[in-house]
């Protein structure tokens, strides 16, 4: 029977990947995910994970290498952060495009610069578009069965596609908190061993990562859409899968007292365990609020979504990052143009910018974005994306 | 509407890989070739091989009929000359192409 | 003898009269009229055989061998992109190490990673020096076309002096190329890897033997092809093969093989041609002075001297 | 919910005393989180861990502003004022220092209740260095009776320390019981 043990939220993610039975580990050191990996050659060196650890000279060659190595037909892992997944940019389009199922574990942080490591969301959504299955884990548990997750959703042969687990950095990674690590038998019953659809194989030799030109371009990119957005049913499926191996229950959007809530909060990782409490002290302060945490951020649960908030006459959707010179902050962009197609109209959807660079998100904090865009709303302000607590 | 893609993205191989070896093999460079190509005279030639080792474009392969000589494709020459200049007995030498209807008898029999 | 020098004696040598028939790469690959980096390509993939795995970065070789929906290779092969070919052949060796440690593979196979002067010298400098340094089992093939002749003969780190390119051009000011080719088989062999060699291939057998030693050393191992590229070097093209035998036989690009750190001169050129007569079969260095000329015939006098020094010192008397 | 804040030095292990009582609290079925001031630790530097105990599931992430409990784990940081920030008067300070109480209350002008024991004298003699973040861990326990039993540190010191965990151990249950309040 699994045991709920005390363990580091990093130490924990590997500890995961260790129960996948991971082939090979690429991967270069970065605050704050230093902490996976090193457990991870621990592992390795100490023979307790049968896995090839490949201490890389930069990110860039750490992608590279996985790359090769799901070519090869290993399960591969990495893990990154910041300035490291920056550095990776280029060779995550290619993940995606060769349909190599990597999967990574993001320890999110701030990017540089003025250099800063301690975490926000601005890593990851540079890294939107690259096609990969993404989510975001709210705890240490999360974590874990995510980290499994993302192993099952990425080799199911009818997704195929690299898959990134997205944690927040320190606030999660460096806690020590109380996990469920699951069995070796039940992870084994829930992850098969990894059957790649297509490898490097001299017995069948074919070319992988060729020239597209124009008159083939546009369909290559069309099958790699169609395929991430296809994932969707594949990522849920398995999430069912955990619920009935591991007994914790996943969506790709929860709710939280959102029912009969006026005005919700849109959250994404950690953020959303501070805003519930929040959301309980505001609750006894007779303000129907309530959150929705985006857990499933790509690709997008569309329909997840307006369902969560459709009964809601404000969100207030808060991210941690910028998109300079944008209309909106990235989710608040993405939900704002969701409920454009949608023709919601009825909802004032506020997009505070908060929690960068380490900067801490109290319950307090989110009742004062609360009272702002309550008054907002009602005075009514049109609608807009603004950093919060910025020293004047 | 825009100009049409090769084929319908639903039939592409996963990734965009191409899992058939070797398929280039289809494609014409001989058209590449511009009024003249290497003609072989047997006579000189000492079977050395060099002609077929060094060719860019694979255009030489040993004469199933007549052992040790070697046979060139005209579906690839692209013309470049290098066996006529690598053949250490001058054996190989240009030929204007309006000269020889058949390429067959480019190999020299 | 050195472990390399053991584990390489033996290999199944290639003669003149025992070239393999095997193609690794086919014809219809779109290469230039009298590309040698092509023809060094084939030779080196002849020589390792069916079972070999192929890693390309980005470049000449791969453009003209892989335009969808067809490839030019008949062994595995990927691309992923230009700098981190090294890396993604790390990853397919680790990859199949384990998997074979674990007994999902069966079979052992050769890894050959190709890259350009760009992809090796340059941008993919990085990735190479982790690879070797890592010490995993793959061979590293430079093929040296001296240029980013696939965009349209840029200069690179590995341009030799007195070069015209379209970023190094030769005018009223400049000579063209004002640095020095970087040597990269000397940063190859800094880092102690089991086998390091040069080849050209107007020297075929020795370029083809010299891939199966290299694959046959336990670990790391780095060739530096010298690729003669008609359309950069503004030559003939059936001068491709004929160029690459003249920068041997001037000394300009010397044959070695560094065995475990011992050298030895694959190819004694006992009365050298000037560079002079190198030089002038390539328009790229028809704007060059006599004064020029002479520079990089004293450079070139150096460099083999150095070589010389360098076998003295690695092999006791 | 109890929350705890630790003040030390890099190197001084404050974060482990943190760490080990998580770990401890969780064996007891108990929820805990433990995390360092996050960023770079640098050896010598002052720093704080921090410290949360629950019967329930702790969903809280932001740092913690009002501990209940302040450890110093380093005799120098008592007369520092960035150990009373957000500790009410109701709160209990819990230092490692050889005066006696009403000189600490002195030095840190602190009006509640405090809790002291001379850690470094205990940490000498039982482990033969001044590292005295496990036996502080024994004042703590004494002042915060049922915060988690000593046994249930057993373990974490044993996974942490190996051969050492019963010097450390020791040290703890003397510190424990030298702790005046």
């Amino acid at each position: 029977m699994a045991q709920r043990v005390g363990i580091e939220v990093s130490l924990a993610c590997a500890e995961a990947v260790k129960l996948a039975r991971t082939d090979v580990v690429s991967a270069y050191p970065i605050t704050p995910q230093t902490h996976i990996v090193e457990h991870l050659a621990e592992l390795v060196a100490n023979g307790e994970l049968e896995a090839d650890f490949i201490p890389v000279e930069s990110e860039h060659s750490a992608m590279s290498a996985c790359i090769g190595s799901v070519a090869a037909g290993a399960r591969t892992f990495t893990s990154s952060s910041a300035q490291g997944l920056a550095l990776m940019h280029e060779m995550l389009f290619i993940a995606s495009a060769m349909r190599l199922p990597v999967v990574m574990a993001v320890a999110n942080r701030a990017l540089s610069g003025p250099l800063n490591i301690w975490n926000d969301h601005s890593d990851i959504m540079a890294e939107r578009d690259i096609g990969w299955v993404q989510t975001f884990a709210e705890n240490g548990q999360e974590v874990v069965d995510l980290t499994l997750h993302a192993f099952k959703v990425a080799e199911d042969p009818r997704v195929s596609l690299p898959t990134a687990i997205n944690m927040d950095g320190f606030i999660l990674t460096h806690v020590i908190e109380s996990i469920e690590l699951p069995d070796q038998k039940d992870v084994d019953a829930y992850l098969p061993p990894f059957k790649p659809l297509q490898i490097l194989d001299p017995g069948r030799p074919r070319s992988l990562g060729v020239v597209g030109g124009p008159e083939i371009y546009t369909e290559a990119r069309k099958a790699e859409t169609v395929a991430l957005e296809n994932a969707y049913a594949v990522v849920t499926e398995h999430f069912e899968g955990l619920r009935k191996q591991f007994g914790r229950a996943y969506k790709p959007v929860e709710t939280y007292k959102s029912e009969d809530a006026e005005v919700l909060f849109i959250t994404m990782g950690s953020l959303g365990q501070t805003c519930m409490s929040a959301v309980d002290e505001m609750r006894a302060a007779g303000r129907k609020a309530g959150v929705v945490r985006i857990r499933l951020w790509r690709p997008f649960p569309a329909g997840d979504f307006i369902d969560a908030v459709k009964g809601a006459r404000q969100i207030i959707v808060c991210d941690r990052a910028i998109s300079p010179g944008a209309c909106a902050a990235p989710v608040g962009a993405e939900i704002k143009s969701l409920l454009f197609n949608r023709k919601i109209n009825n909802i004032y959807v506020s997009n505070p910018i908060i929690g960068l660079g380490g900067r801490d998100v109290t319950r307090q904090f989110f009742k004062d974005i609360y009272a702002q865009a309550v008054k907002d709303a009602a005075s009514g302000k049109p609608m807009a994306t603004e950093i919060m607590g910025v020293k004047e | 509407m825009a100009k049409e893609g090769l084929h319908s993205w639903e039939k592409l191989p996963l990734g965009c890989s191409v899992p058939e070896a070797g398929s280039a093999a289809a494609y014409n460079t001989g058209d590449w070739r511009s009024g003249r190509f290497p003609f072989t005279q047997r006579e000189s030639c000492i079977k050395c091989g060099l002609c077929y080792i060094m060719c860019p474009d694979i255009c030489y392969h040993p004469d199933p009929q007549a052992e040790g000589y070697y046979t060139w494709d005209s579906f690839y020459c692209k013309g470049c000359g290098i066996c006529i200049h690598e053949c250490p007995k001058k054996a190989i030498v240009w030929k204007d192409e309006k000269e020889e209807e058949e390429y067959g008898s480019a190999c020299g029999d | 003898m050195s472990r390399t020098a053991e584990a390489i004696k033996n290999i199944e040598k290639i003669s003149p009269r025992t070239v393999p028939l095997f193609e690794g790469v086919c014809a219809g690959h779109r290469g230039c009229q009298g590309c040698g980096e092509v023809a060094a390509l084939r030779m080196a993939v002849k020589a390792a055989g069916p079972n070999t795995i192929a890693v390309s970065a980005t470049g000449c070789m791969e453009i003209i061998t892989s335009p969808y929906p067809q490839t030019a290779w008949n062994i595995p092969w990927i691309h992923v992109a230009f700098e981190n070919a090294a890396a993604v052949a790390a990853g397919v060796e680790a990859g199949r190490k384990i998997l074979y440690e674990k007994g999902g593979i069966k079979e052992k196979a050769n890894i050959l990673v190709f890259a350009g002067d760009g992809g090796t010298a340059d941008i993919g400098l990085q990735a190479l020096s982790g690879a070797l340094e890592r010490g995993h089992n793959l061979t590293y093939i430079c093929l040296d076309n001296e240029a980013y002749m696939n965009t349209g003969i840029q200069r690179s780190s590995s341009t030799p002096f007195g070069a015209t390119t379209t970023t190094s051009p030769a005018g009223s000011r400049s000579i063209g190329q004002v640095t020095w080719k970087k040597n990269v088989a000397a940063i190859a062999a800094a880092h102690n890897i089991p086998y390091v060699a040069t080849a050209a291939p107007a020297f075929h057998i020795d370029l083809m033997n010299k891939v199966r030693r290299s694959l046959a050393a336990p670990g790391a191992a780095y060739i530096h092809v010298f690729a003669p590229c008609p359309t950069g070097w503004r030559c003939a093209p059936e001068l491709s093969i004929e160029t690459s035998r003249l920068a041997v036989n001037s000394r300009i690009f010397p044959l070695y093989e560094v065995v475990d750190g011992v050298y030895s001169i694959s190819r004694d050129v006992a009365k050298p041609i000037p560079v002079a007569d190198y030089l002038k079969t390539q328009r790229r260095f028809s704007h060059l002075k006599e004064e020029q000329i002479n520079l990089i015939q004293e450079r070139t006098d150096k460099e083999w001297a150095r070589l010389q020094a360098l076998v003295r010192a690695t092999n006791p008397a | 919910m109890i929350e705890v804040r630790f003040h030390g030095r890099g190197g001084q292990g404050a974060v482990t005393s943190s760490e080990l009582l998580a770990l401890a609290a969780i064996s007891e079925g108990k929820y805990a989180s433990a995390f360092p001031s996050f960023g770079p630790e640098r050896r010598g530097a002052p720093l704080q861990a921090y410290l949360r105990i629950s019967p329930d599931p702790i969903r809280l992430r932001e740092e913690i502003y009002n501990p209940q409990v302040v450890v110093v784990i380093d005799p120098a940081l008592v007369a520092n004022p960035a150990i009373k920030a957000g500790l009410g008067e109701d709160g209990l300070l819990v230092v490692n220092s050889t005066h006696d109480l009403d000189r600490i209350k002195q030095e840190c002008a602190f009006p509640g209740r405090i809790a002291r024991v001379d850690a470094n004298s205990i940490a000498q003699q039982e482990l033969g260095v001044p590292i005295t973040n496990t036996t502080m861990i024994g004042a703590l326990l004494k002042a915060c009776p049922g915060l988690v039993e000593i046994e249930s540190l057993r373990h974490p010191l044993e996974e942490r320390f190996g051969a050492n965990a019963s010097k450390n151990l020791k040290a703890l249950q003397r510190a424990f019981n030298e702790t005046i309040i």
